[in-house]
């Protein structure tokens, strides 16, 4: 059965061929449609989606808003927040890559091509890259390669080169390869399985980056022990870093302050929103996840 | 068309709608004009800079969420000098929501947010996870009065009090707001609530209470609202469950000249403009010429009292 | 196999798992085995016959539904020759739920109550749409424990006590019921709403006024009842919201000892029942040996109180 | 999207193979599974279920109480209650007949082949038949025929005759006379847009059944202005009759006293509950509705 928008809510979210009444705006409510919303592995799929021009403007870091539908008939009563996955401008698509964790990404995977799906976005400070830059590298986990991956289309963009270490528990379930690989970057895969992924075998791969000067910076997510490292080598190398956070949210526009991590700054410890003054932040900052 | 304009005391409002203190910020103009709004509502803030309570602050519940914020923020100084100018861009008057711990600092506090850019001071004292006799005055009928009486003393500015739904008797509180020179009730605040995880024993919020937000809530607060526009003569606002522009006129109904919501923003970051529109539409439809026609309009007069006639007629 | 028995004073439960007053009767026979509940609770009696309130008597709300039934009944005569007896048939204990306008009556029905067949007198002091010093005397400290002290000076009966979610202070209220000589308190009757028709603008109800009946409000009852927990020694019997068998485990952890169940009941008719298997399901696979185990067992000694810990752990 | 069950909520129905454990039941708590919903003009759609042959007791003017599927993601709290339109012993099905309303029933029409369905049922006291009545006279109006339909079975298998006018708005709308012909009634359509329906017209029909004979015993359901004139005639010619009422319900079960109409019993009038000591009561008895 086809599910319809509640009648308890309001409908004025953008969709494809609306016009914009407020086209100042930064960040949209857009229903876009589901192209295609295909498993990857076991546990995570990859929903693609025709939205408003308006969303195309989301860039590698940022993040939507999602609207995530009921996968049980019962109120999913909160947003979920996502990364964007790609955006695809030729298309006019942006593609989540998520996890099946709980009742909001259940709900997601339910989407059919042809469904709405309310996602609101572009949100936050995403990546930027310094134009001294040549070549930089990436490390990621599990979902963070979700957050990552976009950071290869931005760096083939500006013509920066990628490394891409690829962190997972068995080749079943390593992802983005070939995003990776298609975006230009040199990927390598560590896995649980044959103990590559153990923080001395990481710490290793990355100090050959570094000495041969293929690190101009770093940039990781989705695993508080290859932060760690990234800081720690980071440090000593004095490579600048980016983190993208994760955090509980409620708005998503700064206003709430429910999505609060803790930073060390100037040796002061603060809070700062994970939705607003992020997701992405600067590494050494980061106190940790 | 509709004329939706309000007036609460002396204000204008071109709209009965605003958002709900702590679940919106200046930056929502992001997203909506901020200029189509009724009011803006900044989040409550207090004199020294605070962190806020322990994460998690939010938790989902079977059909809303309880979240503990803790009233986190850089302080009265700071909240001057940069937030309100932020605010005063926009051309709707600036409710600044404030809260403190003593009677005496919650008036100073007053006194120095009556600077020109605020339009109206909201005293929240009914924030649900502070205690009865520092801050949360709204549980009682004294604490209420004298807070309220010392507030009034200190600014000439529309002074607006939130009261809160997990009070027993709210319309004796309402009514001694009103008599300490309250010039409108904003009807509530969230309710105290828990949630316990049964995966761990452990309560869901770093806070462990936390206010519950839900449209679920929105029939308590309803009859809250009928209740006290019952009892006073000064204008109330409507907080609790508002998402959609039916939810404005039932609210109306009750006795409300504005409702402020929260949620329904959270869901929906363009439903504040969107219930705009619809409540306009739905005034058209049905040939209302001034949205202030629905205030207090509920037919509650004729009610059948004998349930012999009543159940031999209709569903 | 877990052992699910709980001891409320002198009775003991087979299981923790009771319905709630007014959302049940022996005719859920037709569909449940009786003899596997906890308790047979029987809808609120009165003295007189009364036909109750006027049609409609429910409506629909946005995450729930409102009710005013107005405690309709054959009268107690009617009720001790007729339905106690429908009740007799089945084996758990029989609770008898009585209400009164005065003391005076309340007391002298609760002693009329005590025949062999009934096993706990339950006090309704709290029913939403009665006033507070008719019927609905858990608004109030004073009257709560007038009318408690009179009950228990006529009945030797266990006495259970239906506290007010309205109410401001209910720890007050439920230690004022403690030391008149209530035996155990259920928390909670049902929170005064209303609901108002944006088509006539009329109430939705034909009594206006009704109870809120919702999951949604589980967060709120669960508070009061981890509050009144660390404050009173006699058990607590959680009523509001319960639909799963988690929701039991929740309670308890607040320091319940058994739970009432309203609208699970009218939702899936088949629901205690399976509640009760999937509790037993649930402590087994969690090697718990005793369901008394979860009584009060929360995690909330060692929280992490400083925000700038908090937010760098965990989501 | 297809919905399952919400976890929020026991799931103890019982499905079209399982084993009673309680088969002392009188009402059960079924997970149906549909066969087919197919709309029967704008209005009114039909929907069958296969279930468990426990269901499978309901008769005549008995009634399930449906849990209807959100048709907005929003959840739908209460149950619904329906008319058995048809028990379909063979095949192991019901059938309900039902207009689309509001949300609930505007959930049941989302319904697809194959889709679960909880119904509890069967509930109440049905229409009776007295061995002595050769003929019976039945007469409805919209949603009430849905009613009034079965009631052709039941006199089918106590072979007694039926004669049914159907009351409707105009010859779109005019609904189960195909199943009131099979079962062998004779079948007669009143219309609104060709004045036939006008009370006068219809007191006229019935005062020619009357005549004839062919009235033992009046059934109406649907309209109150129809209920009036039978019980006016019923009165004047000592016609005993049934009337199916209709009211806002919450159990189901006689337990909470929500679902009351009015009757005069012995000139007194009295609140029943529609959903126990009905839904069908004494024709004569009922004040109003
Ligand atoms: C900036 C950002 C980007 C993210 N990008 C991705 C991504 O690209 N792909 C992906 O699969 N996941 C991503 N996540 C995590 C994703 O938000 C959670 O997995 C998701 O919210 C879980 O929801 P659920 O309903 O399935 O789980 P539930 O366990 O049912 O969630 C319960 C509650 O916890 C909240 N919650 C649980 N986990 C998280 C979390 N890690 N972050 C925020 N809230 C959480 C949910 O909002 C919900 O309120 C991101 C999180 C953030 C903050
Ligand atoms: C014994 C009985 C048999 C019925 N048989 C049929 C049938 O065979 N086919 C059919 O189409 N309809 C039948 N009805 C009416 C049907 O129950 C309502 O049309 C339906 O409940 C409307 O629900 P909704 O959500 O679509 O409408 P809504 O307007 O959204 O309903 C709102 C609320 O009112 C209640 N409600 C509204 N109308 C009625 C009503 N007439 N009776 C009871 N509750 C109502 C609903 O339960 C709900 O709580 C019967 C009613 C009864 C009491
Ligand atoms: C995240 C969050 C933060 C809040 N912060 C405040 C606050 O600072 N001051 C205040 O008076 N109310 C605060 N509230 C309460 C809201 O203003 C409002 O009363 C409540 O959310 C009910 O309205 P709703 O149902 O429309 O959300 C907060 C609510 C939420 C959800
Ligand atoms: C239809 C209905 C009738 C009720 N009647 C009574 C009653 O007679 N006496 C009483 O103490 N509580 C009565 N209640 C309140 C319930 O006992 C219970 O406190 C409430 O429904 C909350 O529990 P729930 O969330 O499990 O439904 C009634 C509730 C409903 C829905
Ligand atoms: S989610 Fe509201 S401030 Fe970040
Ligand atoms: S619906 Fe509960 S008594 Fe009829």
């Amino acid at each position: 059965m086809a599910l319809v928008t509640s009648n308890n809510y309001t409908n004025s979210a953008l969709r494809t061929g609306d016009v914009d009444t407020y086209p100042e705006r930064k960040v949209g409510e857009f229903i876009g449609t589901v192209v295609s919303n295909a498993s990857v592995n076991d546990e995570y799929k990859h929903v693609v989606l025709k939205v408003h021009p308006q969303a195309l403007k989301a860039y590698a870091g940022q993040m939507f808003h999602l609207l995530c539908p009921s996968p049980d008939g019962a109120e999913v009563w909160m947003r979920r927040p996502m990364s964007v996955y790609r955006v695809d401008r030729t298309n006019g698509q942006i593609e989540f890559l998520y996890k099946i964790e709980g009742r909001g990404t259940r709900g997601m995977a339910l989407l059919e091509p042809g469904d709405d799906f309310n996602v609101a976005g572009p949100l936050g400070h995403g990546f930027t890259l310094d134009p001294s830059w040549k070549n930089i590298a990436v490390l990621g986990r599990g979902v963070g390669l979700a957050t990552l991956a976009p950071l290869s289309q931005l760096a083939a963009e500006n013509k920066v080169g990628v490394t891409a270490i690829l962190s997972a528990r068995n080749p079943g379930v390593v992802m983005s390869k070939k995003l990776f690989d298609e975006l230009g970057a040199r990927t390598m895969v560590v896995l649980d399985s044959d103990n590559s992924s153990a923080v001395e075998n990481v710490e290793k791969i990355l100090g050959d980056l570094i000495a041969r000067r293929q690190a101009d910076a770093f940039f990781t997510c989705g695993s508080n022990r290859l932060l760690k490292l990234m800081q720690r080598l980071g440090k000593k190398h004095a490579i600048p870093g980016q983190v993208a956070m994760e955090q509980i949210m409620v708005c998503g526009f700064g206003a709430c302050y429910v999505c609060m991590r803790t930073f060390e700054v100037d040796g002061q410890k603060v809070l700062r929103r994970v939705c607003r003054d992020g997701p992405v932040f600067n590494m050494q900052e980061a106190v940790g996840w | 068309m509709v004329d939706l304009s309000v007036k609460i005391g002396d204000i204008t409002l071109q709209n009965p709608i605003q958002p709900a203190s702590g679940a919106f910020s200046w930056e929502y103009n992001d997203v909506i004009d901020l200029n189509r709004l009724g009011a803006l509502v900044a989040k409550t803030i207090c004199r020294e800079p605070r962190l806020g309570n322990p994460t998690p602050r939010m938790a989902e519940t079977e059909a809303g969420i309880i979240q503990s914020i803790g009233l986190p923020g850089k302080g009265i100084e700071y909240f001057v000098d940069h937030i309100v100018p932020e605010y005063a861009k926009f051309k709707p008057p600036l409710v600044v929501s404030v809260n403190s711990e003593t009677i005496e600092d919650f008036a100073a506090l007053a006194e120095e947010l009556s600077v020109p850019d605020v339009d109206v001071i909201e005293a929240n004292i009914s924030c649900p996870t502070r205690n009865q006799t520092g801050g949360n005055f709204a549980m009682h009928e004294d604490y209420t009065r004298d807070c309220i009486t010392a507030i009034r003393a200190k600014t000439k500015k529309p002074l607006w009090v939130k009261l809160s739904p997990n009070a027993g008797d709210i319309v004796s509180i309402a009514r001694a707001a009103e008599a300490a020179g309250a010039d409108c009730l904003v009807i509530a605040n969230t309710f105290l609530s828990l949630k316990i995880r049964t995966d761990n024993f452990r309560p869901a919020l770093g806070n462990k209470f936390g206010g519950l937000v839900s449209p679920a809530l929105k029939p308590i607060v309803l009859r809250m609202v009928y209740q006290v526009a019952k009892q006073v003569k000064i204008p109330i606002i409507g907080v609790g469950g508002v998402t959609k522009a039916e939810d404005v006129v039932e609210y109306m109904l009750a006795g409300a000249s504005a409702v402020g919501i929260g949620y329904a923003g959270f869901r929906n970051p363009t439903a504040l403009v969107q219930i705009i529109d619809d409540l306009e539409a739905w005034c058209d439809e049905r040939g209302i010429k001034k949205v202030t026609e629905l205030i207090g309009a509920v037919k509650d007069a004729d009610m059948e009292s004998d349930p012999l006639v009543a159940a031999s007629v209709g569903v």
